[in-house]
């Protein structure tokens, strides 16, 4: 069995100058910190963020956006971080909010594999512009395209040594469907038990979608 | 004497029936939880991934995977459940939750609804606002009759963005209910204690046909 | 709280003639068999069946579509039910066939308010035929549209009295996007407990969504 | 001497890496998974919904709850999880699946693959097997070499109704193994033991390459 289990500076160096990132958690429930933290230190520059909130103050998620290294934004709710909005206002094209059920199932048709989904949400609104319309038995649909990305970064309560992820409570959030989404996933996880150790029934997301394991905590405050 | 925001959540609350799901925004529509008519029990969907939602977390059970949609760490109630976000997401656009309680900047007759950017100004996203009052099955207005300058919230035609067209049903302000109708069209049915038809009408742009029917909220 | 307990008659009664109805499960693992026996003896006609599988020989489902009272089918794979084959080669309109992925999606479409979905799967055979292709960044998708019925039956080991259910293993294949996709809705059930009896983290599907609990077995061979 | 299914059954086995996620279609490429050389372990996924995926129940442990996509009673093994259709379809079409075995009526030469039914004699509907194909990383095809009839199943153009187009990698048959390069053109490039390159190509009736490096099958 390969060994997954890396330590942050080895999984995030899998990121690249221009990657898209997908960072999982809705403000400071479910998100990976460590890991970004990690990311902020790399410095990987002119990064796609795709986030629900972009983080509050207490997220690693908020500092990255205020590093600088961010360029474009996919998000939904944004008033937790004032340097996105700052972003929004400055340069309107790289910033993009998206209705929170349209961006979760964006994320779902990048990781499985569809093209797209009609959504009645935002239809009449200013969410519509630039969007196909498609008219199902008379009803009209926003067609929302998939989202995919480079590298996902996930937050998980427990994992086994295989990958597989155990996420507590509502931090499953955005973490499930990023989680199929990128093309290196990294979960960033508060402990690691032998395979085995999950109950089947209690497994969030399969270790064949977990690039790479990485312990909270630690050295991070 | 009740405040503003107490007689607008208490009125909200009478709107629930007993096993009702409801999403609750923040602010005004949370309190609504806490006035509920004996023998009504709901179960409060939150939309980052949980229905039955409890009350807040001490710091001895609090833990961030279990928050609501403000961020802060809450309990869960026995009986609920833990989902991810396109699942909790595809149970409000599903028709799954019966009542969507948000605030408001604006509102028109036709039941427009305007409540997450002011250009220029303030852009916090719409979270999961278009979501909720495109897909629950009843959508409540609840918000001050009128803007801190006194000018109307109420309106022919909202002016600001739109969170969705044609989906509001019922407005709750502090001094007033009001019903809109499928299609188009306001309906003044309640006025709240010591508030004048007159005083309620003037804080409005609008249409307004008033209720034959016209009463006191009934929240004392 | 509403009481949702009811007999298999009580329940199955809120079926009409002309109905739509989806019946859960996977050849016969999660299929529901009492209050299936129970429609068959009710004899509603002229019913719409949406089935993975229409069932193998030791199913309810098998016996609704040699029953009669069945005019139409959605499925994927029939290969188990000669009955519902010979009816697909005597009546080719009766009977459509989706990619079982395809199915899914579509009754998901149905249950969580979406319009359709894009799919590559089909592209280039007849399961394309009368459908709509839509490009997507170059790449061709089928437009498959969603799917709702008027009751949907479905199977789940446990249940608590509000309607929770934990489905236990992978009997919760069509079982789940069903659950959501009806208007009114069926769960048979091994057992149910009090309120709280399921852990939160171990319900498959919400209470809200049912609308009647059935325990199985009892008279049921 | 090995039985046709058994040949087939060990040279599948020697594609996959170990880790790999496999779905095995019923019949032949289920046997691949006796096979496995020493040290690789893959983990096999039934699209009714399971990852890792065991031997057999027993009638002591057996529950119509856990089955295979034959629907027959098996086990789980320690690591697997079990999932609902439309995830496990959405891991298949998203290509998190790395292999899929199948069985086919008709291959051709530019990767058509017809699997699911014969107009007017049987239709018994294509299940999983589009989607399996349409997202699975690697196609592999495991079937006879030729009809009982001794008829072609290895074609210029598919003449069935395809399951997909253009999707199969790699063709293995009881008397030969054939490369699918990507854009279309088979090349042969290993012969069953005691099979000639003359016999292999006398059951094909398609355009074929011949590989420079044509080999023995590695399966003994």
């Amino acid at each position: 069995m390969k060994n997954k289990v890396l330590d942050a500076q080895q999984a995030v160096a899998h990121v690249k100058d221009g990657d898209h990132v997908m960072v999982g958690g809705f403000l400071k429930g479910g998100t990976p910190d460590k890991t970004i933290r990690e990311l902020i230190r790399q410095g990987q520059k002119d990064l796609t963020l795709t986030s629900n909130d972009t983080g509050r103050s207490d997220c690693a998620v908020f500092d990255l956006v205020a590093s600088g290294h961010v360029t474009r934004i996919n998000g939904s709710y944004i008033g937790a971080n004032p340097e996105t909005g700052r972003m929004l206002m400055e340069h309107p094209d790289r910033v993009t909010l998206y209705p929170q059920g349209t961006l979760a199932e964006k994320i779902r048709c990048g990781g499985y594999g569809l093209g797209g989904v009609l959504t009645p949400v935002g239809v009449g609104t200013i969410v519509e512009n630039g969007k196909r319309k498609i008219e199902v038995d008379g009803r009209e649909y926003l067609l929302e395209t998939a989202l995919r990305a480079n590298v996902s970064f996930v937050k998980a309560h427990l994992a086994d040594e295989s990958g597989n992820l155990f996420i507590r409570g509502n931090a499953k959030n955005f973490n499930v469907v990023m989680a199929s989404a990128g093309d290196y996933v990294i979960a960033e996880v508060d402990a690691i038990v032998p395979v085995g150790g999950i109950d089947p029934e209690d497994v969030t997301i399969p270790g064949a979608l977990i690039d790479a394991l990485v312990l909270a905590g630690g050295t991070e405050s | 004497m009740m405040n503003s925001r107490e007689v607008i959540a208490r009125r909200v609350a009478l709107e629930f029936k007993d096993g009702d799901v409801v999403n609750l925004g923040i602010g005004i529509p949370t309190l609504a939880a806490n006035y509920l008519p004996d023998g009504v029990h709901i179960q409060l969907q939150s939309e980052n991934g949980m229905l039955g939602m409890g009350p807040a977390a001490t710091p001895e059970n609090g833990t961030f995977d279990v928050t609501d949609a403000g961020g802060n760490q809450v309990t869960i109630l026995p009986g609920g459940m833990f989902f991810d976000s396109a699942t909790s997401f595809g149970l409000i656009r599903g028709g799954h939750v019966d009542e969507t309680v948000l605030g408001a900047l604006e509102v028109d007759q036709t039941g427009n609804l305007a409540s997450w950017m002011i250009p220029g100004k303030k852009v916090p996203g719409m979270g999961g606002a278009m979501d909720l009052v495109c897909g629950a099955r009843r959508v409540i207005v609840a918000m001050e009759h009128v803007n801190k300058d006194g000018s109307a919230k109420i309106l022919k035609a909202c002016r600001l963005p739109l969170t969705a067209t044609c989906k509001v049903d019922l407005i709750v302000t502090n001094m007033a209910v009001l019903r809109v109708h499928k299609g188009g069209g306001l309906e003044l049915v309640e006025l709240a204690p010591d508030v004048t038809k007159e005083e309620a009408l003037a804080g409005i742009d609008a249409d307004v046909a008033v209720s034959p029917a016209l009463k006191t909220m009934p929240i004392l």
